[in-house]
């Protein structure tokens, strides 16, 4: 009887190189790490519409299965608030964000994105020739923003780089975010990077034309080959850990959790 | 086969010596259209077929077309049985067929609606000029004038029908299939199809022609088939039948062929046009200058061949087009380019000419078509808003009653009645709003002699009873059976006018062609 | 008679029958999907059980499925009438979002004005003005949104697919504006939230809907809420509206064929502008009751359809799938919702991933819709083996000497 | 901020690429609607095809077994042959099984984006890369400068697709077929009694259409962005179906359309870069309303095949 059971829903597909991917990645971890006679969980990907989230948390949490019920994606947040109420003796977890909404059966958790956005900056500042850095962002909130904001002041740290930034109003154009990144070559950029599950596309710009490239949230590096650099990666598993742990002893939430270089939820993977 | 060449027409096409349909059943929802028919036509000959509206001719023909295809019964051509599964299996059997409704695509022009599924002498490109020259060839041998390159929506109905004639005559056939191929003809084109007819005859095409005038079926066949209500009354040889014969045979009792008709008693002005210009379809000059005068009680006839701008006159009137010089009055109020409803609301009433696309909503039930300007009509409404329906089924029964229309209810859909019945529905329709100045363009094409007779007296009655009547009709039989004054139109303007008593044919014709 | 009960008996038999096209057509999509499934080596019947579970299986997913079908109703409404009027509105994910944005601009701004602030929490505080005008608003937005395509086309010939497609785009970018800016919540402003409006207060809420048939009542644990009734009555209303009277007939007039409805006398532009009109309204109304009677507030993932939910293409399936008929739409927006519930729960169960189930929906629609044509035939068969032919009137026609009405071919000598 | 740096050769450039893909689809769609059949499902056909394509080429390089041209040959290939396997289904269910185009042509959006994305996770896996088709040097003419980086500097699809401009004009408006088309877009009843079989001709048009969605599909994931992504197209379908209207249903019109909303849209990236101080979201919605009102202003010169969505059934 003693499986920890996890339920999880992320909004896009479990492969994405980038948010839903991070949360898949750190649960197979844990499994790994708890061996699968202690841990187990359910996984519903591609719940970009909230409703159909609402429903598959709802049934988790009246179904008193599960050990840990999480919701994976900031737009979840009014979903769970209402859970959480209604279901007091389920663990919920949800992110990206601060709020547990003053619960006790509700942990929240968050990236510092900036941090390796920063870094990543900084080595890009440092790296480009040209002098021109172009950054495409999705729409500008969250982890997203962040990480930007962070590496937009990394580069402004060690050089005097021109960092250009496009946001292109979703996370999944991959067509739009493609020529944003071949604008910003046009306009001189020679290290481009990015946040969402639609920088497939201007990574594939980067490999073209022989820039270079940053990433963030999952390891791109093999579909960068050549180009990439280095790639902030979500180890959400750090958080999760610590949440298994604190419900395992009878705390079911109420703190909210955030990754950052120092409790080693944030990696730097340096391409190879 | 012995000698294959003596089998080839002119054309080219293999003749076909006879043909023949037995024991023709045709079933439709709610109607049998075809209650085993026996009908056969042969090389050589013209064949009509005669019948109200809705007694299957069109039906039995489109089977021999492969449109329909017979519940039961068998098709022999030449003897040996034969299926024909589309149009494409008929016209490679060689027969062609001229359609009642039009089978043209509006948007292409004359001369591609004529290419149309025909080979090009330019393998898959199209050789419009090819067929262009020959059209014109075509419309000047036979003087059937088109422009063919001229869009069929730019033409007007009679152009369409010269066109649907034209490519008849340019596809050829072994057996031709005419369904009311003069509804809208004028005499001169219609006395030249005749030479052409009787020509594709002695060459050896069989024919088969449709119409509900009498007078052209005695003319013109050889032969006469009458069908009622789906089944074939007769078949006499057209030497033994006369008009009165022939009537009675259709509609199953004597029918009046000429009206007794009270003198005119013109009252107050009703319609005064002054100086009237619009354009037409094309943007050109449409209308030119028009005035006209319509008093009480009487009936004044627009004469002209097809095109002339009498559907522009008509609109003008009704407020569907613009006018863009002069004035319109309705019972001394300046109604220039008012809206119709303005126009309904003070007693106009319109038969419009294209009564399929303009006069009723086909997907619309009986009763609803029959409402269709007064749905909002405080007699038919609660409130306003509420249609009550009972009324106005109860209204459309008495019409339909009172004008017999042949449907099967209240709530058949219109686009599943015959065309003559459809007419007699608008004209229903039109003459329940108690007009004070009626409008009735073509009121008689394509409809029965039977439903020709009754419309022509009910608007000889509504005359009589001080309408106003403005009667456009390409029909001059019907313009000199009805009208007290007659107005020729030309090229958008009124060429000249006369009162009936002392009208000379001759002189009509002339105006009407522009000579002076 | 005896008789009389046998045949209306199997007539109503033969009309049963007539839906077996479309179980036939569903049994083939699922037939088809297995084949997908079973190559994702999971067992179809499981799996399509775990569908139908999903669906209607328990009391909530009956809810669920009757909350997913709840918006669809209101597009499929307003698409119906848009249809009936001759437009082809594409534009539902667009005016859902401009009645949301008004509405939930309404809610919020009320409810801050209407209701105290140690109320606001307060259980069961409903304020029938906050939700009236909401509605109202996030209505008349969408009225307007719609309207403007309705417009465009009336004056301009703008074509309606065409502006309603992007109009969708440029109604997404506008809801991102705003709930990044003038809307955003203030209690997580500067936090890089996801763009959002602050929570409705209850007293802006839609209340919660349970039914008295039990202890405790049906539903009474379940998300489903008075959009659902609110809905229906509509679609009723709107049954009436074009059927029933005078202005919905204008509109179905201009709808069938636009010269004839001028000639008789109709402002064929004015139809054009108000069946989009109501349309969108319907749209709106459907962003709106999603808010307040589900999400209780606003936010944006910077795509439609995390909002919408896709419901305002899916009104256009539940449109035409009921018939373009308001109470047809009824049906269909629930066994579309129950559609899209279920596959959820089905890739729950077995985990599948989701594009299968997007995929597997897909097929549905396609056999499904595909089925009618089977239908279509049997009742023309139908119709023409039961009827009588030709006109009833003629035979009472006042003509003297009319045909006997014996002498007309009848149903039993032709068949 | 300076005209100079807007309206850089590479803003062209790189709306002639952004339009690439909506001028395969919309060229498709435009045959489709001509003959009556309103296609919906161009987004779902557009991804089977971009998967197709790049799966055919993903597979041929990393075996190894062809040469490069043969491989990307091979990627056209099966985009045209799934997307005119799409088509088929689609003109099975609309013009022989007489489904409701609209609802229809949603069902197979779905498919396709489902089925795409479920054989990419299951085949592929992450997002890969492919060596896709290369930007085509010309002698001289690509040292132009200005036009040389504008029109001389693309790949193959993207001259491929402006090429079929004028060739679907001349097909639509100068042969037999294009006037088979056009009869039996207007008036069915009409060509069916000329003896053109409306179905086949509905058949042709909606394979055609499927086609070229595959086709638009394959342009980007094996020339434009050489890699494959669930969702990839994100909705490009269904402005293609849009610049359909926009156009008209004339082939050049049609183009037309997409080159202004390519543009707007390279424009609006373009001032996003050089750091113009205006919402995102206002930048994003530009092509959508420039679009809209440029159709309020342009003379609008229209074929509307009337019979668009109408089942045909002889009247029996
Ligand atoms: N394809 C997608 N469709 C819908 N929602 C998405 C998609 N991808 C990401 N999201 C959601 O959009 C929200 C944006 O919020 P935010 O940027 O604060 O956090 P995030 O999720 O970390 O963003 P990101 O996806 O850039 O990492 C996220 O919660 C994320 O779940
Ligand atoms: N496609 C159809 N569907 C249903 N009923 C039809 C159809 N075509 C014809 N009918 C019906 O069959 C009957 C015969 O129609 P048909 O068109 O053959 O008459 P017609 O003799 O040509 O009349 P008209 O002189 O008006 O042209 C009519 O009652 C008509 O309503
Ligand atoms: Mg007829
Ligand atoms: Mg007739």
């Amino acid at each position: 009887q003693d499986v920890f059971r996890v339920a999880a829903v992320a909004p896009s597909a479990t492969n994405d190189l980038a948010f839903s991917q991070s949360m898949y990645d750190a649960l197979v971890a844990i499994q790994m790490q708890m061996g699968e006679d202690n841990f187990q969980f359910d996984f519903q990907d591609g719940t970009f519409i909230v409703d159909d989230a609402a429903v598959a948390l709802r049934e988790w949490a009246a179904s008193g299965d599960y050990d840990l019920v999480i919701a994976h994606g900031s737009q979840f947040g009014s979903v769970v608030e209402e859970l959480a109420g209604e279901f007091p003796e389920v663990s919920f977890a949800w992110g990206t964000d601060f709020n547990t909404f003053g619960m006790d059966n509700v942990s929240a958790y968050n990236a510092a994105a900036d941090q390796g956005g920063f870094i990543n900056g900084a080595m890009a500042g440092m790296m480009t020739r040209s002098g021109v850095i172009g950054v495409v962002g999705p729409i500008e909130v969250g982890d997203a923003k962040l990480y930007v904001d962070g590496f937009v002041a990394g580069v402004g740290a060690v050089s005097e780089a021109t960092v250009n930034v496009v946001y292109i109003q979703s996370f999944s154009d991959v067509p739009l975010a493609t020529e944003a990144a071949e604008t910003h070559i046009a306009n001189g950029a020679d290290v481009l990077t990015g946040t969402a599950q639609m920088v497939v596309g201007p990574i594939a710009v980067a490999i073209e034309n022989g820039a270079r490239w940053f990433g963030t949230q999952a390891s791109q590096a093999e579909l960068a080959q050549g180009a990439g650099v280095a790639f902030q990666i979500y180890k959400w598993d750090v958080v999760l850990a610590e949440i298994i742990a604190n419900i395992q002893a009878g705390d079911l939430g109420g703190q909210s959790y955030e990754l950052t270089l120092e409790n080693g939820g944030l990696v730097i993977e340096i391409a190879g | 086969m012995n000698n294959p060449k003596t089998h080839l027409l002119p054309t080219g096409h293999a003749r076909i010596e006879s043909l023949t349909m037995s024991g023709i059943v045709k079933r439709f929802p709610g109607v049998l259209a075809a209650d085993k028919i026996d009908f056969n036509v042969r090389s050589g000959e013209i064949h009509a077929l005669l019948g109200e509206n809705g007694a299957g001719k069109s039906t039995l023909m489109k089977m021999l077309y492969g449109l329909y295809h017979p519940d039961e019964g068998e098709i022999r051509i030449n003897d040996k049985p034969a299926t024909i599964k589309s149009p494409i299996d008929a016209i490679q059997r060689g027969i062609g067929m001229i359609h009642q409704h039009f089978m043209l695509a509006p948007s292409l022009t004359v001369a591609e609606n004529i290419a149309l599924g025909m080979k090009s002498s330019r393998g898959f490109q199209l050789d419009l000029d090819v067929v262009s020259q020959r059209v014109i060839e075509l419309s000047d041998t036979y003087n059937l004038k088109v422009d063919p390159r001229l869009p069929i929506w730019q033409l007007a109905v009679g152009e369409q029908q010269r066109v649907e004639i034209l490519r008849a005559l340019y596809k050829g056939a072994a057996l031709l299939i005419l369904d009311e191929p003069t509804a809208v003809l004028t005499p001169q084109e219609v006395a030249g199809l005749f030479r052409i007819l009787k020509q594709l005859a002695a060459d050896g095409h069989g024919l088969v022609f449709i119409s509900h005038k009498l007078h052209e079926v005695l003319e013109i066949s050889h032969r006469v088939t009458v069908l009622r209500d789906g089944r074939r009354v007769d078949t006499i040889p057209t030497r033994q039948a006369t008009r009165p014969k022939l009537a009675e045979m259709m509609v199953g009792r004597p029918v009046l062929l000429e009206y007794a008709k009270n003198p005119p008693d013109p009252r107050e002005e009703r319609l005064t046009m002054r100086d009237v210009s619009a354009l037409s379809n094309r943007g050109a000059t449409g209308l030119d200058a028009v005035s006209l005068r319509l008093r009480s009680g009487e009936i004044v006839g627009i004469a002209g061949v097809s095109g002339n701008g009498q559907q522009e006159l008509a609109q003008c009137i009704t407020g569907l087009r613009d006018v863009t010089a002069g004035s319109v009055m309705i019972n001394g109020r300046d109604v220039t380019n008012a809206p119709p409803a303005a126009l309904h609301a003070i007693g106009l009433s319109y038969i419009p000419e294209e009564r399929m696309i303009d006069g009723v909503i086909k997907e619309f039930s009986v009763a609803e078509n029959y409402v269709l300007q007064d749905h909002g009509h405080p007699k038919y409404t609660a409130a306003r808003v509420f249609m009550l329906f009972n009324k106005i089924r109860e209204a459309c029964r008495r019409a339909i009653h009172l004008f017999e229309i042949k449907t099967p209810s209240t709530e058949t859909l219109v686009k599943s009645l015959s065309g003559g019945n459809i007419q007699k529905l608008v004209l229903a329709r039109e003459l329940s709003r108690d007009p004070g100045v009626l409008i009735a363009a073509q009121p008689t094409r394509g409809v029965d002699i039977g439903a020709t007779e009754y419309i022509h007296k009910q608007l000889l009655e509504e005359r009589d009873k001080g309408t106003a009547i403005l009667l456009i009709s390409e029909d001059l039989d019907e313009i000199r059976a009805l009208s007290d004054r007659i107005a020729v139109m030309y090229e958008g303007r009124i060429v000249g006018e006369v009162v009936n008593e002392n009208v000379d044919i001759e002189q009509l014709g002339l105006l009407m062609t522009g000579g002076e | 008679m005896n008789q009389a009960v046998g045949t209306s008996l199997a007539a109503r038999l033969n009309r049963l029958v007539d839906f077996a096209p479309v179980l036939v057509a569903l049994l083939l999509a699922l037939l088809v999907s297995s084949v997908l499934l079973v190559a994702l080596n999971a067992d179809p019947l499981a799996a399509f059980g775990f569908m139908l579970e999903g669906a209607v299986g328990t009391e909530n997913a009956t809810a669920e499925t009757l909350v997913k079908a709840t918006p669809i109703l209101f597009v499929g409404i307003g698409i119906t009438i848009a249809f009936r009027g001759g437009m082809i509105n594409i534009g539902g994910e667009g005016q859902m979002i401009a009645g949301a944005l008004a509405g939930t601009t309404i809610a919020l701004a009320l409810g801050d004005a209407r209701v105290p602030a140690e109320m606001a929490k307060a259980p069961g505080a409903f304020d029938l003005v906050i939700v009236a005008s909401a509605l109202g608003g996030g209505f008349l937005a969408g009225a307007l949104y719609g309207g403007l395509a309705g417009f465009l086309k009336a004056y301009f010939g703008v074509n309606e697919i065409l502006s309603t497609i992007m109009l969708n785009q440029i109604a997404v970018q506008m809801m991102n504006f705003l709930l990044n800016g003038l809307l955003l919540d203030p209690a997580v402003a500067g936090f890089n939230n996801i763009p959002k409006t602050a929570r409705l207060v209850t007293a802006a809420q839609l209340p919660r809907l349970a039914l008295p048939l039990g202890d405790p009542w049906v539903f009474a644990r379940t998300r489903l809420h008075w959009g659902l009734v609110i809905a229906i009555a509509l679609a009723v209303v709107i049954y009436i509206f074009l059927w029933r009277t005078s202005l919905g007939y204008r509109i179905r007039a201009v709808g069938e064929n636009e010269r004839a409805a001028s000639y008789a006398g109709i402002h064929v532009k004015r139809q054009m502008m108000l069946a989009m009109f109501l349309a969108g309204g319907f749209a709106g109304l459907a962003g709106v009751v999603q808010v307040l009677g589900l999400q209780y507030r606003l936010q944006t993932d910077g795509s439609p359809a995390g909002f919408t939910a896709a419901a305002g293409f899916n009104g256009i399936v539940a449109a035409l799938f009921g018939g373009l008929n308001p109470i047809g739409a009824i049906p269909a927006s629930a066994f579309f919702g129950g559609l899209l519930v279920g596959a959820q729960k089905m890739q729950r169960e077995i985990g599948v991933p989701a594009s299968l189930i997007t995929a597997v929906n897909g097929l549905i629609v396609v056999f499904v819709v595909s089925s009618e044509i089977f239908i279509l035939q049997r009742s023309k068969r139908r119709v023409s083996l039961q009827e009588t032919p030709l006109a009833p009137a003629r035979a009472s026609a006042k003509r003297a000497d009319s045909p006997d009405p014996a002498d007309e071919p009848t149903a039993e000598e032709a068949g | 901020m300076d005209l100079d740096d807007i309206f850089t050769a590479s803003v062209f450039a790189s709306a002639i690429r952004l339009a690439t893909p909506y001028i395969f689809a919309a060229l498709g769609e435009t045959f489709a609607q001509r003959s009556g059949v309103l296609n919906l499902g161009v987004d779902g056909i557009m991804l089977m095809g971009a998967f197709g394509g790049f799966y055919a080429v993903h597979l041929a390089q990393t075996a190894g077994v062809m040469a490069e041209p043969l491989a990307l040959l091979l990627g056209v290939l099966v985009a045209l042959v799934v997307g005119g396997l799409m088509g088929l289904a689609m003109a099975f269910v609309s013009v022989t099984l007489q489904a409701k185009q609209g609802i229809s042509g949603i069902g197979v959006y779905l498919f396709g984006l489902g089925l795409s994305e479920l054989l990419f996770q299951q085949w592929v896996g992450t997002p890969k890369s492919v060596a896709g088709f290369p930007r085509i040097s010309f002698p001289i003419l690509t040292d132009i400068p200005i036009l040389g980086e504008i029109f001389f500097h693309h790949n193959l699809l993207v001259y491929v697709a402006f090429a079929l401009v004028p060739l679907s004009a001349f097909v639509l408006n100068r042969t037999t077929f294009g006037l088979m088309i056009r009869a039996v877009g207007q008036n069915p009843e009409a060509a069916d009694a000329m003896g053109v079989s409306v179905t086949r001709v509905r058949y042709a048009t909606t394979i055609i259409g499927g086609m070229l969605a595959g086709l638009a599909g394959a342009s980007l994931s094996i020339a434009l962005i050489n890699l494959f992504q669930q969702n990839l197209t994100a909705g490009q379908g269904f402005i293609a179906v849009a610049l359909v209207y926009f156009g008209g249903w004339r082939p050049l019109a049609v183009a037309a359309g997409a080159m202004l909303f390519s543009f707007v849209n390279a424009l609006q990236l373009q001032i996003k870069v050089i750091g113009a101080d205006i919402p995102s979201e206002f930048a994003v919605m530009a092509p959508y309303v420039i679009t809209i009102v440029a159709l309020v202003f342009a003379t609008k010169r229209q074929e509307q095949p009337t019979a668009l969505t109408k089942p045909y059934e002889r009247g029996e």
